[in-house]
């Protein structure tokens, strides 16, 4: 319940360019790399505005312990990301983490199966690297509104890429049963429409023992639903406005199917898709 | 922390050891801020989140927006219920206790029932508790909170069904209304001491959807956006009252908390900014003493209320 | 400015092209925004600052601070009397009107009889003036002001003293305290309508001097930090009266004009912004009426109240 | 009484570095440039953080109408002038202006007398600019806390430089009369001491027609006592907090001499001293 292992630690951006309408990746060097694990995520400040308080909650792709470096993508969406995105190599700030509960592997033997949706995807590709260092065999569903917005570098290098049987996993291994699949609104790339739609054919062909998936709320709750209709277990990592990100204001509290809030910064952003009230 | 200043303070017989105190609900309950710095080393006080004698499962979500140089939360005093918070709780703020820093426990309730119900478990089950700040004030719950709180009438009648409960210091948490009024009203009824102010109701909707940007058509605004406000209601209160009080609002650098000093306050809690900037508590203790320091006085207390006007 | 909406809208009998207004104290008399666009074809309507019966010279410096989000003012009213004012600007507000933008003047008084004579001076001197709005909120002087509204009694006999002494629509200027049962009293009292809100009293300290950063030890905070709260007071307000709502406080865009037109007001004034941004109304104005075509309506009075909860 | 020619323009930065200790020389393309005279003052905004409302109201040194170009000097003493001295060359935003009521000619015939404290400096150089092109003689007296605060090259192009008789003119000319003293409180460089102190000697040796003067408000009352106590007619350059800076807040009043208030940014912020209440 508590975590002292919370704490400040200074960021300096190592790289900060875009790699997809919208999206930039951002590599910064921090201690914090030392202690994060896959899921958790970090709580950024970005100095310039002082009439925004907040700082901005992001995920991780991936953290390299020994270099200190994390790597991040985060989507530009509103004032705070803008002003993340302008931040320059060599500048520094704070952020507090690592934060949360991350993803845990499979409870059961078997394949696993991640459904990312648009922004949701770098904490899916933390997963990734998560099971191909466990072991554990995947395949992938990763969703876009449209093409231009899909980050084709990142998902190659950690997953593959493209609709076809087969991808190089993290470690840089093949691993001939993994599927990589690819959904955009709009059809401009992979198959039209939604993430769930390919989901929910691809559990009638092959069978899990856990799903992972971080996405638009919408999305998944229909992930969980079809996992939860085929008994397959099921992480999703939720997202919450967050007002401090360590569980000492209770605004971000995430409903509890038992009844009851979780706080999504403490509890989560990782839960039991089955605990959740959707 | 050797100082050339007495910054020791008396908050209605809480003896802090600096006038630092936190926030109701902007602080968890101490632990969740170790990794940022030890806490019982470092504060005068911390007040913790909002109990009362059950569990409440607080508001839906959203609970938050953010606003020009604020927050607007609507929480609804999510909490475990006494029995809970000192489960969880217990050991650690009893640790604190021991490395001098005040605890106090905040009393929440629906009903007078409901307050008396907390009070008396908290006297049962916290020892650890210096005192104990009763919260009339939350503008995020449908009954209790601000509601029981609007009035002079109203609020004496808080304080008057928790004052038989307990021997320790009792301070009450105030809304942003009617300060003088309502805060000569809680000192006959025997209140030690009043901590102002709670967020002041603010409404933000997305004009989208037509609807509320959190659960409820109204919330609570904190941060520094609210601090102007709160010292001159703190200023207005404390010439109201003889009994401490405690300043509270938008609180984020030393020179904010002097001026609450100024204004009329005895001890100082930071709210908002703990959320935002963690590590911000030991930084404002250390430009206060720095203040008082430059302002050439060998006790805080001499500044208190020392506004010139 | 050819619209697919209807933006007209009805402030108590002030019949306005649009809901664009500006707050009194923050838009000179209009002419100073002459060099930024052309005032008279682009608003519904301008509110002129406060005017007494005679001149008075306001507070002394400082007036002004500024605060996160927002600043801190004590003018106190300065203004060159009823005659001054319309020898002044007389021509130039007469040939607004007859551009089409509706002309609100403002009367300030320390006492009911200096609200009945500046009243009278205007009926006699002031043709041009479409309708009047009653200062009784001004929180930065001594008499008059925010003293004569605190309360639903005194905030009557204003409007009461006013009321017999022009036919034309009469609207308050109310503070921010209250509003929904000062609303009332005020409607009772004859009111076409209600502005709100006046700035909200604050302090700004310099902890250095230990005196006040402005010239009296408190003063009226403005501009986007205080718009959440104008939002709920007018929301507040509009749940308690029937007469139209001008809403007033932190407006800097047009979602800003939209949450108030949501929350139930009927035209929308500009107030800071027009300071630091002088020329953000004509841009508000353009994103308000974006916003009602995004809304799908063909009227914008089918918006106001609209807020869902 | 209306200032209606008072616009908003766009400015762009040309070069902004650093000239003295805490001063900055800023060159900005404006238009601006066509209007602006002798004393008027602009008011800048510097976006980034929404937190600070208010625009920076600045003096300027000179105006060149043909290029669309202003000089500025200003003082970084707060967070908006910290902000302004991050302008990178090319970034842009707006100004207002040009505002309030410059410096005039001398009403009387004979020698002008300048006296600058600190960043009073600006609009005293403009003056002096205005002077030179008048054909009016003057002296100058140039005041800073500490040498590395005097903004020599500028006071140098402007009206020459140092404790000597003679010195360069603003249009390269050369005036055989100019006196240029300078004072600073720590004896660093000129005289060790106030330019109260060096006015009242100079006005013993030399007669006036006017003097100008702009500088801490101390300094001024005490240059407008000097000057009142000789019969020398003397203008003011007031500075006052500013919330719009064209007249339409009533925030910048100063008190007159004979009772009620003007206001800085549209009566002056130049006033006959004799007008104002010390
Ligand atoms: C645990 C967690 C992990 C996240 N990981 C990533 C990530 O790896 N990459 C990424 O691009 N984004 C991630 N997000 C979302 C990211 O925090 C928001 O997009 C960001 O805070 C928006 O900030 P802004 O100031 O640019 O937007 P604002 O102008 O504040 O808002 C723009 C939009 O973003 C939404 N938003 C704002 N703050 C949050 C928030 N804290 N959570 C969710 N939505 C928000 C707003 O409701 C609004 O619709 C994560 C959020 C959480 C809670
Ligand atoms: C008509 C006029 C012309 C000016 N010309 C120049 C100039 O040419 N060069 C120059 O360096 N400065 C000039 N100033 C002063 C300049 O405007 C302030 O130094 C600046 O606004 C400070 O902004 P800040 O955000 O950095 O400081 P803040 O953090 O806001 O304040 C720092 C200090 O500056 C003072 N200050 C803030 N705003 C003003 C203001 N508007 N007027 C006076 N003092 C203020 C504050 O009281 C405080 O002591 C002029 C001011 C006026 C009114
Ligand atoms: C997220 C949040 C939760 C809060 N919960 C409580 C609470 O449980 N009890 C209470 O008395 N005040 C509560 N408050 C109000 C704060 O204690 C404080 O009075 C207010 O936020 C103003 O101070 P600030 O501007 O420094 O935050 C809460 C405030 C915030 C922001
Ligand atoms: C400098 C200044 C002067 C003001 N003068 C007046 C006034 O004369 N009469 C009045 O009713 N309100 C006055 N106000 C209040 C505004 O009209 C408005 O109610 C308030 O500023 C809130 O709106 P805002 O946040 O958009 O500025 C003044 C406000 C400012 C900032
Ligand atoms: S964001 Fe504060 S408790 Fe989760
Ligand atoms: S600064 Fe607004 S009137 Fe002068």
């Amino acid at each position: 319940m508590a975590h002292t292992d919370v704490s400040e630690h200074r960021y300096t951006v190592l790289s900060n360019e875009p790699v997809a309408e919208g999206v930039n990746r951002l590599r910064i060097e921090s201690d914090v790399a030392r202690t994060i694990r896959p899921g958790q995520f970090m709580n950024l400040q970005v100095l310039g505005d002082a009439s925004h308080l907040l700082r901005i909650p992001l995920s991780f792709k991936r953290a390299d312990a020994e270099k200190n470096e994390v790597e991040l993508l985060f989507a530009v969406v509103g004032e705070g990301t803008q002003r993340l995105a302008k931040m320059a190599v060599g500048e520094s700030s704070t952020l507090v983490g690592p934060s949360g509960r991350g993803w845990w592997l499979p409870e059961r033997e078997g394949r696993a199966l991640l459904v990312a949706g648009g922004i949701g995807l770098p904490p899916v590709l933390a997963a990734a690297s998560m099971l191909a260092a466990a072991g554990v065999g995947f395949d992938a569903i990763i969703g876009a509104r449209t093409a231009s917005m899909l980050v084709h570098p990142d998902v190659d290098d950690v997953v593959g890429y493209g609709i076809a049987d087969g991808a190089a996993d993290a470690s840089g291994g093949y691993d001939p049963e993994r599927m990589v699949l690819v959904a955009t609104d709009d059809g401009t790339a992979g198959h039209a429409g939604f993430t769930t739609e390919i989901m929910s054919k691809l559990v009638e062909k092959r069978s899990y023992a856990q799903v992972y998936t971080c996405g638009p709320a919408v999305m998944m709750a229909g992930v969980a639903r079809l996992a939860s209709e085929r008994g397959v277990d099921c992480q999703v990592s939720m997202e919450r406005m967050m007002g401090c990100g360590f569980g000492a204001c209770s605004c971000c509290n995430v409903a509890l199917a038992k009844g009851g809030n979780a706080l999504c910064c403490q509890d989560g952003p990782v839960f039991d898709a089955q605990e959740v009230a959707w | 922390m050797v100082s050339s200043v007495n910054m020791a303070v008396d908050l209605g017989g809480i003896k802090m050891r600096n006038p630092l105190n936190t926030a109701s609900g902007t602080f968890g309950n101490g632990l969740q801020f170790e990794g940022f710095y030890d806490v019982g080393a470092t504060l005068g006080a911390i007040t913790c989140k909002g109990v009362a004698a059950e569990p409440w499962d607080g508001n839906p979500a959203p609970r938050l927006a953010e606003l020009p140089s604020a927050m607007l939360n609507s929480v609804g005093l999510q909490n475990p219920g006494v029995e809970g918070f000192v489960e969880r709780y217990g050991s650690y703020l009893t640790g604190l206790r021991e490395k001098g820093c005040q605890v106090i426990c905040q009393i929440a309730g629906h009903s007078l029932d409901e307050y008396r119900r907390a009070t008396e478990l908290f006297e049962e089950l916290a020892p650890f508790a210096s005192g104990f700040e009763v919260n009339i004030s939350c503008p995020n719950i449908a009954a209790g909170g601000a509601a029981m709180g609007g009035t002079p009438a109203a609020a004496s009648q808080v304080m008057e069904a928790v004052r038989p409960l307990t021997k320790r210091p009792v301070i009450v948490k105030m809304a942003p209304h009617d300060v003088a009024e309502i805060g000569r009203a809680l000192e006959a009824a025997g209140a030690d001491g009043l901590s102002l102010i709670n967020t002041i109701p603010g409404m933000a909707i997305d004009v989208h959807t037509r609807k509320s940007r959190v659960c409820r058509p109204t919330a609570g605004v904190s941060g520094p956006a609210i601090h102007a406000v709160a010292v001159r209601m703190v200023w207005e209160c404390a010439q109201a009252v003889s009994i401490p009080l405690c300043g509270i609002g938008g609180v984020a650098t030393g020179a904010d908390a002097a001026e609450m000093i100024l204004a009329g306050a005895t001890a100082v809690s930071i709210g908002t900014a703990n959320l935002y900037d963690p590590t911000c508590a030991p930084r404002i203790l250390a430009e206060l003493e720095d203040w008082a320091v430059e302002q050439g006085v060998s006790d805080i207390n001499e500044l208190i209320g020392a506004f010139e006007c």
